[in-house]
């Protein structure tokens, strides 16, 4: 890895440069009922609107590379025959301006799955192919346990990333692309002071997580917990709301539908993303569902992140990045329920 | 000013285990529905071929495994393919009327074109059967995946020993492939049929599948080691039958099950099929009982 | 118009000779099928309508499909509302109104005709009586809910009834679409919000709007309303403003009676 | 030979809402004749009673689907003027253009789909999809153009969503508003166009004098708020409303019935043309001009035309507005409310005629009475009347039977009468 070191007032001259692109970043949506600022990811169209000391963002990024709803394909009908026309949906390479570690390393997850798999998903590599990622380091919050889960710190999928170290920016370079804007811009190589600036800076950060979850034997735990009485009570809050997949940088499954137009000419089949929280998530056909209570799915989601994908991957599909828990309006958050499936939380029974 | 370079994931060629580049991931194979016959009041058998000839041939499959299943604009499902392997891309899917797409689909004509994509999902270990005797126990539409194994069985007929199908249905209407018994019995197959309820014309057993596999189990006492079982139907059924085969000393990973599933992709992606967090899709359908005891809330 | 006679994979499609009717209501549900300006021609094309009072002279009484707006207020609907089960194969509800009573039902909830009868009309006789769904007179084949109904589902319904392809609503709740739409959400913004435990399919309509959600379309599959009051309360707002939502359109009678019993604790 | 028939027409089409029309001539002596609303009330102002104020406009907007925008905001204003909040420029603006475009989209909606086919001697604007598509899609242009910028204003073109007390719940984008200009801009040559599709149907000659009542302008062609004035000269104070409206019921009728100076009184586009017709934009009046059409007429028939005028008016001012909203600087959308007790009245001229929402309040700004008039109710008796008078010139005319019904139900279908929501 490359490193180098500019001045923040640069930072302007790096967004102008790549201005021709789509931009997307962190932007203020208001404030909530406390005066809290609220962020989210959004298309940037002007470098005042970019928040790189924002807090978290209310969603993830998945909006861009999952998208909610998204049209896999149409299909043109004729009398006797059809044709189907696919379309991955990805047109424009897109810059990612100010994504923090748990963000970048969302995406490294879903990578394994949507393409490291034998089926690969095309919709999102398509996506994923175009994308240039800036990270940049992050404030912790007291919800984030992202340090738990071993994502406090990203090691690869991102262009470039930006520390603060006052006033100036410590970049660590990682393509061969961002390296050539780098070099359009004013900056050098750190000096030794600043490397131990940013080991200082880090280290500091380090010191300001308030929020752990034990994730010590958890495969296992989760196992032998499957009938604990806590999944029930956790249960008889929750809303199926299906809002903890939704905001969730991880969170991937989905369900199909197909429609006809009016003309009965063509007909579009359709993702939308979906939850396992959700009612009908596991229900087949004959009306028999798998999982018809509401603490069985949401146990599910928790023994999908936190043990399945682990034994599939050798990690887990939370990144600890506690928007799950922050959305939820049940407060059900990822450190509370798996500290009381350990026996350890105030709600174990 | 620096405009990034598009990557069109279509051309980039991948170097993916299974095929070439990533557009083959949505490529759903044309096909034509040949022939309809009506089984019973809810089922029909359909012949679907794939129309272009080169792909018809390079379809291959492996009993157990499933297609998905396409009308455009009505919905995609998954389907066990219900044929013999050698035929390959002319195939059979025994389909129930149960919903939206199964609905449509029994009004279809022959002729229709329809979507197929797969094969997908595990087989029956069929080879490594070979040199013992095989129970196929069914309940329901559970004959339906267990009818490829049961033609590649009888392809090398004597590559095995002692066949045993056990099936049991609600009752004699809803049995499927009758047309068939007399053909599995020429090929010294032990075919037992046992209906819930029987009616006027009805001569064989009634009651359930526990009852004959009881008696099978206690006629060959020593079956144990050397027998192969695949069991399929509905998930009440697969706890009693499996439990009987293990008192049986049938090892566990010489059992099989084949599981159902909501699925909307076939290809490990929208996770509805997941037990636990295993995806039914990919290292399904097929399980050894071994698996299936290892993941939760599978039956 | 004539028809051209169309089959979808094979299957023939008929177009199918519809009327609309309607009760008591505002009549926007009808006027939103009118609103559909950008899809209409296709729309009138799938069907061949027969009887619609708001928009045309014409009227039959040879039809299949009836499509009914409004609840029934008085003893004269009930008779041609089964008039019209008689004579239609099929029998859509549409609206609030007629799947759950709308909010015309809120005047049952004082229990007392004759002083709400008084409040309008003082002492000159009027007829009416509770507010009702279609449901409770005659068996309804199909229900497209909200007030006012969504074009693009009563679009898909319609093509879905053409083709005779099952209809199926969403089961969860309007969060998913909310969230789905990237919005904030409205307790977040100091508004309550019925979202959670509302059957979603409007695409979160009023909460995108960043008006918390009234519950026009009913209660989603197995609601958790007794968490929502909870949370209700967590932010600050009473039992009477859940009410107020919950008994807004019908749909959550059940749950409107357990919260008054409940209240009153 | 003299006139002699009997016509009943129950439940009239192409209205809103279910009316009857009777006419019983016999050897040319009228019988009988009249209106009559056999709608089902659904009793919104018992309702409201006991309910917190934010129910008021969410409930009242479904007092009718074609004017829930109207009734929403003379909803809350009604409640605006109990608590004392006085809307901002941005937030009137906004309100102004949003009740503009549900003028247009229920007038082009009334125009082209329920008036238009009798002057075409059709049953409905469905074969003109067939003989003449440039005029539907003209028609579906027009009113698109209404229900997208319904859409992006309030939130909804049925039922609004963003419209609240204190003002909106969110604003459109300033990129959405610009759009909307440019449609506008474009929409007046369809205007012309749909101008002279009138020109070529012939009017019925028909006058019965009557009182005209309406919202006093002083500036501008009244739409929200204000005094109320009548052709007759009455002008009265926004909150002396019941003194213009006088409701009575009559047993023929589940609608009530109103009147001021006269037997009866009419209210409608063609009132407020009569009684504010120097507001209106030059380009309007010469539509007028082109129609002949001048203050005060007594044809109801014009109303068609006064609604026609309107939109041109309506259009060309929502241009205005938009421009004003564009040049200034977004600020905040909504203010707070304290409610407090007190009595509010909302007048609004809807696309029928002025609309009267009045609430009490106790203390807690729960309702403790409620009061809605409708332009509909106050047009009965008008209709009634000259349903009356219609029959008498006909029977004198020697009409036939079919001219006869087809000219009553013309001549109620010129009120673009609003039943459901005058049953309210
Ligand atoms: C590996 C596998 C092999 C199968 N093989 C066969 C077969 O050979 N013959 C056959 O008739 N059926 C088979 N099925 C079941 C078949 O896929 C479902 O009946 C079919 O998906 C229903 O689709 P639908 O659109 O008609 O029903 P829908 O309208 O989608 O649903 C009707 C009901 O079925 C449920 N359902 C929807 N999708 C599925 C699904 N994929 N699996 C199970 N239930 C579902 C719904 O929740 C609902 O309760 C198989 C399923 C799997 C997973
Ligand atoms: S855990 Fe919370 S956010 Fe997730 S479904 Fe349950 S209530 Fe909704
Ligand atoms: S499960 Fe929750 S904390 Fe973990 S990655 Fe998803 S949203 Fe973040
Ligand atoms: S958000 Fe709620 S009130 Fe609004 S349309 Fe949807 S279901 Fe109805």
């Amino acid at each position: 890895m490359l490193f180098r070191v500019f001045a923040k007032d640069q930072l302007i001259n790096l967004y102008d440069i790549l201005a021709v692109n789509h931009i997307v970043g962190p932007v203020s949506k208001g404030v909530d009922r406390h005066g809290a600022p609220l962020y989210d990811f959004d298309f940037i169209y002007d470098f005042a609107e970019l928040q790189l000391d924002y807090t978290a963002t209310i969603h993830s990024l998945k909006r861009f590379v999952l998208p909610p709803r998204e049209t896999l394909c149409t299909f043109d009908l004729q009398k006797d025959s059809w044709q189907k026309h696919v379309d991955f949906n990805a047109y424009k390479p897109t810059v990612y301006f100010g994504l923090h570690a748990c963000d970048i390393n969302a995406l490294n997850k879903l990578d394994k799955v949507l393409i490291g798999n034998v089926y690969p998903d095309p919709y999102y590599a398509a996506k994923r192919k175009n994308m240039f990622i800036i990270g940049v380091g992050c404030t912790p919050q007291p919800f984030c346990f992202c340090k738990s889960m071993g994502t406090d710190s990203v090691l690869h999928g991102f262009d470039l990333f930006l520390t603060d170290l006052g006033d100036s920016y410590f970049a660590e370079i990682h393509s061969a692309r961002a390296f050539a804007f780098m070099s359009s811009l004013e900056c050098r190589e750190p000096r030794h002071s600043e490397h131990l600036r940013f080991v200082e800076v880090n280290q500091e950060r380090m010191n300001r997580f308030t929020c752990h979850v034990d994730t010590t034997d958890l495969t296992k735990i989760l196992d032998l917990e499957f009938q604990a009485e806590v999944w029930q009570e956790w249960g008889r809050k929750c809303l199926s709301c299906g809002t903890c997949a939704n905001v969730c940088p991880t969170c991937y499954c989905y369900g199909i539908e197909e429609n006809v137009d009016l003309g009965l000419q063509h007909a579009t089949k359709t993702k939308h993303l979906y939850s396992c929280n959700l009612i009908d998530f596991a229900e087949v056909a004959g009306g028999h569902n798998f999982r018809p209570e509401s603490h069985d799915r949401l146990k599910y989601r928790y023994y999908h992140k936190h043990r399945g994908f682990v034994e599939a991957f050798e990690e887990s599909l939370c990144v600890g990045c506690g928007r799950c828990g922050q959305s939820c309006l049940a407060n059900i958050t990822v450190p509370e329920v798996i500290a009381s499936v350990r026996g350890e939380g105030a709600n174990h029974a | 000013m620096h405009k990034l370079p598009f990557v069109d994931v279509l051309a980039e060629k991948q170097n993916h285990a299974r095929k070439q580049d990533l557009t083959s991931f949505e490529y759903t194979f044309q096909a034509e529905i040949t022939n309809v016959y009506p089984l019973t009041t809810t089922e029909k058998l359909y012949q679907i071929q794939i129309i272009d000839p080169e792909e018809r041939q390079r379809f291959s499959f492996q009993p157990g495994q499933f297609v998905m299943l396409e009308l455009p604009g009505i919905g995609e499902a998954p389907f066990s393919i219900s044929s013999s392997p050698i035929r390959h891309g002319d195939i059979e899917l025994c389909i129930r009327a149960v919903g939206n797409m199964t609905d449509f689909l029994a009004r279809v004509p022959r002729g229709t074109r329809v979507g197929i994509s797969g094969p997908f999902g595990t087989s029956f270990p069929v080879e490594q059967m070979q040199g013992h005797d095989i129970m196929l126990i069914a309940g329901g539409l559970g004959i339906v995946p267990l009818r490829a194994p049961i033609f590649a069985v009888l392809e090398n007929r004597n590559r095995f020993g002692n066949i045993d199908i056990i099936y049991g249905a609600r009752n004699p209407s809803e049995l499927l492939f009758t047309y068939q018994y007399d053909m599995w019995r020429q090929f010294d197959i032990n075919l037992n049929i046992i209906v819930d309820t029987g009616d006027a014309d009805w001569q064989g057993p009634v009651g359930r599948i526990t009852t004959i596999l009881e008696q099978r189990i206690a006629a060959a006492p020593n079956m144990g080691k050397n027998t192969y079982a695949i069991v399929c139907g509905p998930p009440v059924m697969f706890k009693f039958v499996c439990d009987m085969l293990l008192k049986a000393h049938l090892p566990m990973q010489q059992i099989f099950v084949s599981l159902e599933r909501r699925m909307h992709c076939g290809r490990g992606k929208c996770c509805r099929c997941n037990i636990g967090s295993t995806y039914t899709c990919l290292e399904g359908p097929v399980f050894d009982y071994w698996s299936v005891m290892n993941m939760k809330e599978a039956i | 118009m004539t028809a051209k006679e169309h089959t979808y994979l094979g299957v023939p499609v008929k177009k199918p000779k519809v009327a609309f009717f309607e009760f008591t209501s505002c009549e926007g549900c009808q006027l939103q099928l009118l609103n559909n300006e950008a899809t209409l021609v296709d729309f009138l094309a799938l069907l061949n309508i027969v009887n619609f009072r708001e928009a045309m002279s014409e009227q039959s009484d040879d039809y299949e499909i009836a499509f009914v707006e409004g609840s029934i207020t008085r003893d004269d609907e009930a008779e041609q509302l089964k008039e019209i089960r008689a004579r239609a194969q099929t029998l859509v509800a549409i609206g609030s109104c007629a799947c759950f009573g709308g909010v015309n039902q809120l005047k049952n909830r004082f229990n007392d005709l004759a002083w709400v009868k008084e409040q309008v009309y003082g002492s000159h006789p009027i007829e009416s009586r509770e507010a009702m769904p279609l449901s409770a007179i005659v068996p309804v084949d199909l229900e497209i809910y909200g007030c006012p109904i969504k074009k693009e589902e009563v679009e898909r319904v319609v093509t879905n009834l053409v083709l005779g392809k099952s209809i199926d609503y969403p089961k969860y709740p309007v969060c998913v679409e909310c969230k789905a739409n990237h919005n904030v959400c409205l307790f977040d913004l100091g508004q309550p919000c019925l979202g959670p435990i509302t059957r979603a399919g409007c695409d979160a309509w009023c909460p995108s709007n960043r008006l918390g959600c009234w519950g026009c379309r009913g209660p989603a599959e197995k609601p958790n309303v007794r968490q929502l009051r909870q949370i209700m309360h967590e932010h600050g707002f009473s039992d009477e403003q859940m009410l107020d939502r919950l008994e807004c359109f019908g749909g959550f009678g059940q749950y409107v009676s357990e919260l008054k019993s409940a209240s009153k604790e | 030979m003299k006139v002699s028939c009997n016509i009943k027409v129950n439940h009239l089409t192409r209205v809103e809402g279910h009316g009857n029309i009777r006419i019983r001539i016999k050897n040319g002596q009228v019988e009988e004749a009249g209106w009559d609303v056999v709608e089902t009330p659904r009793f919104f102002e018992a309702i409201l009673v006991g309910k917190l104020w934010e129910n008021a406009p969410y409930l009242c907007g479904r007092i009718c689907g074609i004017c829930s925008i109207g009734h929403t905001l003379a909803s809350i204003r009604a409640v605006e003027n109990a608590f004392g909040i006085v809307p901002d420029r941005q937030t009137a603006g906004l309100r102004l253009l949003l009740k503009h475009m549900e003028t247009l989209q229920s007038h082009i909606l009334h125009l082209y789909f329920l008036a238009a086919p009798d002057f075409l001697h059709i049953g409905s604007v469905l074969p003109l999809v067939q003989t003449h598509p440039e005029v539907v899609q003209r028609a579906t242009r027009l009113k698109l153009l209404a229900n997208d910028a319904c859409d992006i204003i309030g939130g909804r073109r049925v039922h609004p969503t963003r419209t609240v007390v204190g003002g909106f719940t969110m604003l459109p984008e300033k990129s959405q508003l610009a759009l909307i200009k440019a449609r506008l801009e474009a929409a007046l040559p369809d205007l012309v166009k749909t101008a002279q599709l009138f020109q070529t149907f012939s009017l019925p000659d028909f006058v019965r004098e009557t009182e005209f009542v309406s919202l006093k302008g002083r500036d501008h062609y009244p739409f929200i708020g204000g005094d109320l004035v009548s052709s007759d000269g009455v002008v009265k104070k926004e909150d002396e409303y019941l003194q213009m409206t006088n409701e009575y019921m009559v047993d023929h009728s589940t609608s009530k019935w109103s009147r001021l100076s006269r037997q009866s009184l009419a209210a409608g586009a063609l009132a407020r043309f009569n009684n504010n017709f120097a507001f209106l934009h030059p380009k309007a009046r010469e539509v007028a001009a082109s129609f002949s059409l001048q203050p005060v007429n007594h044809n109801p028939f014009m109303n068609n035309i006064a609604q026609l005028v309107e939109c041109v008016h309506v259009v060309i001012d929502s241009i205005v507005i938009i421009e004003e909203l564009l040049a200034a600087k977004w600020q905040e959308p909504r203010q707070p409310v304290i409610p407090k007790a007190g009595r509010g009245v909302g007048a609004v001229e809807v696309p029928r005629g002025i609309l009267y929402h009045a609430y009490e309040f106790d203390q807690a700004g729960r309702i403790t009475r409620a009061d809605c008039v409708i332009p509909t109710s106050q047009n009965n008796a008008n209709i009634h009347y000259d349903i009356i008078e219609l029959a008498r010139q006909s029977a004198a005319q020697q009409r036939t039977d079919a001219e006869i019904q087809r000219l009553a139900e013309m001549l109620v279908r010129a009120y673009d009468p609003c039943i459901s929501c005058s049953v309210h």
